[in-house]
């Protein structure tokens, strides 16, 4: 940053995946737990599982993914210049993250009305494995929202960058590494989708 | 399955082994040390006598030898812990509860003591319960320790050898009363201890005072002295009649120690916190009208 | 410093990842409808996988890195599977 | 910092000169590694001082029995402010923050590390944690009280001020991550021309093993007290058994940092006490690659051993098997360690100069640290010292005795080189016997009233243990003169000392060749490096 012009690519691609790690290993925790309690209470959280909605888990696993889609492709069109329809995607998944969060607050309000929440009279009624299933899904959804949330921040903050001609298709690590950040969002609810919604039997 | 050893036996063998093999290496390693700083110094040595820099045999005998004692020391270590986790058969079972900050020990009999009262030369099980938070079940002498942990049953086995009282400290950290957590064992012969055990001098004790009986049961004493000294909670001696700060709502308000702020005072402790102590003792709601009645009929004795 | 023009990504490729990510995600929601006992998991977690290796491969151009980047990623992974494996050790085995 | 130091004409003040912006804002608002270094290295020597002092404060406490200068919930709250000071404030950024921000870049021949706003955020988070951390002591329900390690359920139980410690310690891991990337950055892009992998100096190596423990370990520490926090505020009880949580999995996944953050404490000691015998030996690094397969050994083994320290939670007799076994798996390549030291002074020639004697009982207290941790290691003697004070010797010893002398050991060091002046040596010796002395008398004694079966966190105590622990606070004495005279000493050096050269000590890794304080972007030109690290031949030192 001192002065000098070069740019190391690779090293900031290599920072950014660093970074990434660390957040699959945030997750990891959760994971860790997830997986101990899995074992611990395998019949209750098959039905804790069946009381989520696959429709909601599975919309948000098409939006996430045709997000993902989108900033990948907004990569190649900045570097072959079509910066407008760059940004298009970028807003498309921009939208895509409020329209991900709309759904979870849906789905999220159906649960709460249902008396569901964490430290709620009525999940202290439910077998101990059912309470930690519901306590693990709002901990684990509840940060992964978070981490759409900042995704969502930091993409507009590249648009932003993209018009300024900060970013643009000589010099796009900022926007690469934006993008890398939301496939790991992408990436963490890859799992997220089977491992709750669908542990149906 | 019939120990070959107690565990002192078993953790004191590992430990010499251990403590053996770790001189050694502490004593040669201290000696090269010196050795080289005397021998090599730029005085006596201005000019280093080699500039060599690696030696495979070398690096493999001092990766080879430590890998052979941490073995030994592994195994030595894993043996002796085998020997605490294989229960006698004939040992007898005695169940501790632990809370903040006191334990609770009850016999088979429905026989409940403040103390863990044991026969000499029998192995005990004991078995390990928590009430409020982790706590850890700790006889120095017996070389035995395994934490109580809520929602969990845990167990450790000793033998007493020798009649005689033997320190028991909770050693996992849980509160300001955790240093006063603290009991003894108490080895008896195997006939005094039957005559403990069946005996009718606590009864007598019950009859005579059951307040006293119910504060230690309960773990009162824990907290709070009879001798005016402080401990967690503020003493009871004299505190019958006196009066109080004490911050009720937010507010501070100065109250007398009837019988009904005591009730009120163990009942819901929380409502009326003693101005200088933490807010840490716990609502004793499942006491009986009679239980609690004696035990401020006890405190009221405490003049 | 500026990356070699061939590696843009077409965007059919990506098209044609995402067709395979979409139809992955039908797959493990019809399969989990089936009843395979403890070895749904399993193969809920095996699809998850493979998704997740397809965007890293395309979508995050762990394909086009060095061997650095993928010695990296496969160290982190390792980790955190050991740190779960290890663990079974204590919660499968309590007596 | 650098106002009082009356500037002579000869020596140029380097880096300490040129600010970007005017006074205090020329130092927070930097982006120069060494400034970032130096702005690091006094905050921890200022939390190292706080620390110690309640470290005192506890040995007074246990003068005697009962009560002697302070009640239990005091003491409860000082022990674990001085847990929380030592381990996330002094010990873990310690070395890799402080020196190896000031020395790395420069050893591999860099202007700067990788990411330099970076790298002047991670020193903002950990001042932001740190300023958390006091702000908890003062509101909500009081100082914390529950130990550094935060065992539920009294963490999630207590009314003191937990919540907000957590976001504390949570602060300062992020502050931790992003210093490790950072480096791992720096020193997989950032060498010099013919800076090869194998010329890189143990210093930076061990702090690319400690990087990566940072990156990879850290973040469940994040989790983890991220999930007390939940407990308290939103009650998500993923620990509490009354919602079908279990407390142990608290403990797993607390120790799946907090053992690997042990040697992120000690690897970067290690490197500089590996980098500092070859010079005052005058002797290459014995088994140069042993010493870097060992580093990254450790860290890697280091990550498979976290439940000893649950022997006796409860957890299943095959865990205590399988983890005594990897415990004593990672003691190997500390003695490799040790064995290829020693190697290196044989046939030297040894000047006892202030570092090396720092780094020479690093390797003594190291030695007898590490080997007590192996009779805690061990499955049947852990039952018996299992939070005992034997423990806290033992971990003293490591922390102390090893990282903690060998910081000192570098403050020696690399002091002269930042800036660019001696202290007195003859002092810094006598400093360096009277820490020494106190230092065992302290720390021996608690081991043994350990062995005798004190337990740790224990405001009193049965009357048998009174007269070891008199000794032990009588150590502690002895310990605080030895500190204050070997400070005194080091900030008497910094203002007033004798202008050194470049090379004062006649070292052959980079940071000897620039001139002392070093320059802004540390060379004028792009340096090529020529020979190893400790080739003190080609390098013209012999
Ligand atoms: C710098 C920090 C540091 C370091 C390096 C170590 C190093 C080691 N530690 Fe320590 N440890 C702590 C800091 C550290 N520890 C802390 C802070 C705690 C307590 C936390 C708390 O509860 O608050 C703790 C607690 C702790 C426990 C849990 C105790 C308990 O609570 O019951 C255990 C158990 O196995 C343990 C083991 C070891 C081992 C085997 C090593 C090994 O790495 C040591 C290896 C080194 C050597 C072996 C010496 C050098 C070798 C030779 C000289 C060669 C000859 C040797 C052979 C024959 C092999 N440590
Ligand atoms: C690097 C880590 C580190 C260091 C250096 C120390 C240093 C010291 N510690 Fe330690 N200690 C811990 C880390 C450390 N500690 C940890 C992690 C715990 C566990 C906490 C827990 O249980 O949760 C612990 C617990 C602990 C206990 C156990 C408490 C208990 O379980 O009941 C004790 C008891 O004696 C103790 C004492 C000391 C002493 C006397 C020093 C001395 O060495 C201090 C020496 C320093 C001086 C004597 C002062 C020197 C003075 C100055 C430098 C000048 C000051 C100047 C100004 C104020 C201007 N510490
Ligand atoms: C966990 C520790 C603890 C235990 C166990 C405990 N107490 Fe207390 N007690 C305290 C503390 C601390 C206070 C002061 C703060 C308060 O008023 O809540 C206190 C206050 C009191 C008071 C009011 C004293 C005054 O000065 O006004 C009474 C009466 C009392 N306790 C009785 C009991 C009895 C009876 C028991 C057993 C059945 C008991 N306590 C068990 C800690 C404890
Ligand atoms: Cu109970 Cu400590
Ligand atoms: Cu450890």
């Amino acid at each position: 940053m001192s002065g000098h012009v070069h740019k190391d690519y690779t090293g900031a691609k290599f920072g950014m995946w660093l970074f990434l790690f660390t957040e699959v290993l945030l997750f990891g925790g959760l994971f860790i737990l997830y997986s101990v309690y899995l074992a611990r209470y395998p019949q209750a959280f098959v039905a804790g599982g069946a009381q989520l909605n696959v429709w909601f888990g599975g919309a948000n696993t098409l939006i996430l993914l045709t997000s993902s889609l989108m900033v990948a492709t907004s990569i190649t069109a900045l570097r072959r210049g079509a910066t407008s329809l760059c940004l298009g995607l970028l807003g498309g998944t921009v939208a895509c993250a409020a329209l991900f969060l709309v759904n979870k607050f849906f789905e999220w309000s159906a649960k709460i009305g249902h008396g569901i929440y964490p430290g709620s009279a009525h999940l202290k009624e439910l077998p101990p494995g059912e309470m930690v299933f519901f306590n693990i899904y709002y901990l684990t959804t509840g940060l992964h929202g978070i981490h759409v949330v900042i995704g969502a921040i930091v993409l507009t903050w590249t648009m932003v960058f993209i018009k300024t001609g900060r970013v643009n298709a000589h010099d796009w690590v900022i926007l690469e590494n934006a993008g890398l950040y939301w496939h790991l969002v992408d990436l963490i609810w890859i799992f997220i989708f089977p491992l709750y919604y669908l542990i149906l039997h | 399955m019939q120990p070959l050893q107690t565990t002192t036996e078993a953790v004191d063998t590992a430990f010499y082994v251990i403590l053996g093999i770790d001189l050694v290496m502490l004593l040669g390693i201290m000696t090269a040390m010196i050795w080289f700083v005397w021998r090599y110094n730029r005085k006596r040595q201005p000019l280093p006598l080699s500039q060599k820099d690696k030696n495979l045999w070398l690096e493999i005998t001092w990766t080879v030898i430590p890998t052979l004692l941490v073995m030994l020391m592994f195994w030595y270590g894993w043996e002796g812990y085998l020997s605490l986790r294989r229960i006698p058969d004939d040992a007898m079972h005695i169940k501790a509860s632990a809370r903040m900050w006191s334990w609770l020990f009850t016999y088979d009999n429905g026989k409940t003591a403040g103390k863990l009262y044991v026969p000499v030369g029998r192995p005990v099980k004991v078995e390990l319960h928590a009430e409020d938070v982790l706590h850890s079940f700790y006889v120095p002498a017996f070389r035995v320790k395994r934490d109580t942990v809520p929602g969990m049953t845990n167990w450790v086995w000793f033998e007493a050898e020798k009649p005689g009282s033997y320190d028991l400290f909770c050693a996992e950290y849980c509160g300001v009363g955790h240093s006063s957590m603290v009991t003894t064992v108490e080895a008896l012969s195997a006939a005094e201890f039957q005559a403990w055990l069946t005996g009718t001098e606590e009864a007598a004790d019950r009859t005579a005072d059951r307040g006293e009986e119910l504060a230690r049961q309960q773990g009162c004493l824990g907290c709070h002295s009879t001798d005016g000294s402080r401990k967690v909670g503020p003493s009871f001696k004299g505190l019958f009649g006196e009066t109080t700060t004490v911050t009720r709502d937010g507010q501070q308000v100065t109250v007398t120690a009837d019988a009904a702020y005591l009730a009120r005072s163990i009942r819901e402790p929380a409502a009326e916190v003693v101005v200088g102590y933490p807010p840490v003792m716990p609502p004793f709601t499942g006491l009986s009208e009679a239980d609690l009645q004696a035990l401020i009929g006890w405190l009221r004795s405490l003049q | 410093m500026t990356e070699d023009p061939a590696h843009i990504v077409p965007y059919r490729t990506f098209i044609l990842v995402w067709l395979t990510l979409l139809a992955l995600t039908g797959i493990t929601i019809g399969v989990a409808q089936v009843h395979f006992g403890a070895l749904n998991i399993w193969i809920a977690l095996g699809i998850a996988t493979l998704k997740s290796a397809l965007v890293i491969a395309f979508f995050m151009h762990m394909k086009d890195e060095t061997t650095l980047f993928k010695l990296a990623l496969l160290a982190a992974l390792a980790i955190l599977a050991i740190f779960i494996g290890l663990t079974f050790f204590d919660v499968l085995y309590r007596s | 910092m650098t106002s009082a130091a009356p500037a002579s004409s000869e020596t140029s003040r380097g880096f300490l000169g040129e600010a970007r912006y005017p006074g205090i804002f020329g130092w927070i608002f930097s982006t120069d590694h060494k400034r970032i270094g130096l702005l690091y290295l006094w905050c921890i020597i200022a939390f190292f001082c706080i620390g110690a002092t309640l470290g005192v404060l506890i040995r007074l406490e246990l003068w005697a029995p009962g009560r002697t200068i302070m009640d239990a919930q005091t003491y409860n709250a000082v022990f674990t402010l001085h847990g929380v000071i030592m381990i996330f404030l002094f010990i873990i950024p310690g070395i890799p923050a402080a020196f190896g921000n000031l020395i790395m870049p420069i050893q591999l021949g860099a202007r700067d590390v990788a990411f330099p706003r970076l790298n002047l955020l991670s020193w903002w988070l950990y001042i932001g944690g740190a300023i958390l951390a006091v702000i908890a002591l003062f509101t909500g329900g009081g100082p914390p009280d529950t130990g550094w390690t935060f065992y539920v359920p009294f963490s999630t139980h207590t009314t003191t001020n937990v919540t907000l410690a957590t976001v504390a310690v949570f602060t300062i891991g992020f502050s931790s991550i992003l210093t490790g990337i950072n480096f791992v950055t720096t020193i997989h892009r950032l060498r010099a021309e013919g800076m090869t992998w194998t010329r890189i100096p143990l210093f930076t190596w061990s702090l690319y093993a400690t990087a990566w423990i940072q990156v990879l370990a850290t973040p469940v520490l994040g989790i983890t007290v991220a999930l007390i926090f939940a407990e308290r505020v939103i009650g998500t009880g993923l620990f509490d058994p009354a919602q079908g949580g279990d407390p142990i999995m608290f403990q797993h996944l607390f120790w799946i940092y907090s053992h690997p953050a042990v040697y992120i404490m000690v690897l970067p000691g290690m490197g500089v006490v590996s980098d500092i015998i070859p010079v005052f030996a005058r002797k290459p690094a014995f088994g140069y690659k042993a010493i870097v397969v060992s580093s990254l050994a450790i860290a890697f083994a280091g990550s498979l051993v976290w439940a000893h320290h649950m022997y006796t939670s409860g957890m299943s007799d095959l865990a205590v098997m399988v983890f005594s076994f990897l415990t004593f798996i990672v003691a190997i390549p500390s003695a490799v360690k040790v064995f290829n030291w020693l190697a290196t002074l044989y046939q030297g020639s040894i000047l006892l100069d202030p570092p090396l004697l720092f780094a020479l009982s690093f390797i003594l207290l190291f030695t007898i640290g590490g080997l007590s941790g192996l009779v805690v290691g061990a499955a049947a003697t852990n039952i018996h010292v299992h939070d005992t004070h034997f423990v806290v010797g033992h971990f003293h010893f490591t922390m102390f005795g090893g990282t903690g002398m060998a910081f000192f050991a570098a403050l020696h060091y690399w002091l002269p080189k930042i800036y660019g002046r001696m202290y007195d040596k003859a002092v810094a010796t006598v400093a360096w016997g009277v820490i020494f002395v106190g230092f065992c008398i302290l720390y021996l004694s608690m081991k043994i009233v350990g062995i005798m079966g004190m337990p740790r966190r224990y405001w009193d105590y049965v009357p048998e243990f009174t007269g070891l622990n008199q000794l032990a606070t009588a150590g502690s004495w002895i310990l605080a003169v030895g500190l204050v005279l070997m400070f005194v000493n080091l900030i008497r050096g910094v203002l007033y000392g004798a202008p050194v050269g470049a090379n004062p000590w006649g070292g052959a890794t980079l940071e000897w060749q620039v001139p002392s304080p070093p320059p802004t972007e540390n060379f004028e030109a792009d340096p090529v490096v020529t020979h190893g690290p400790y080739d003190f031949k080609k390098a013209g030192i012999l």
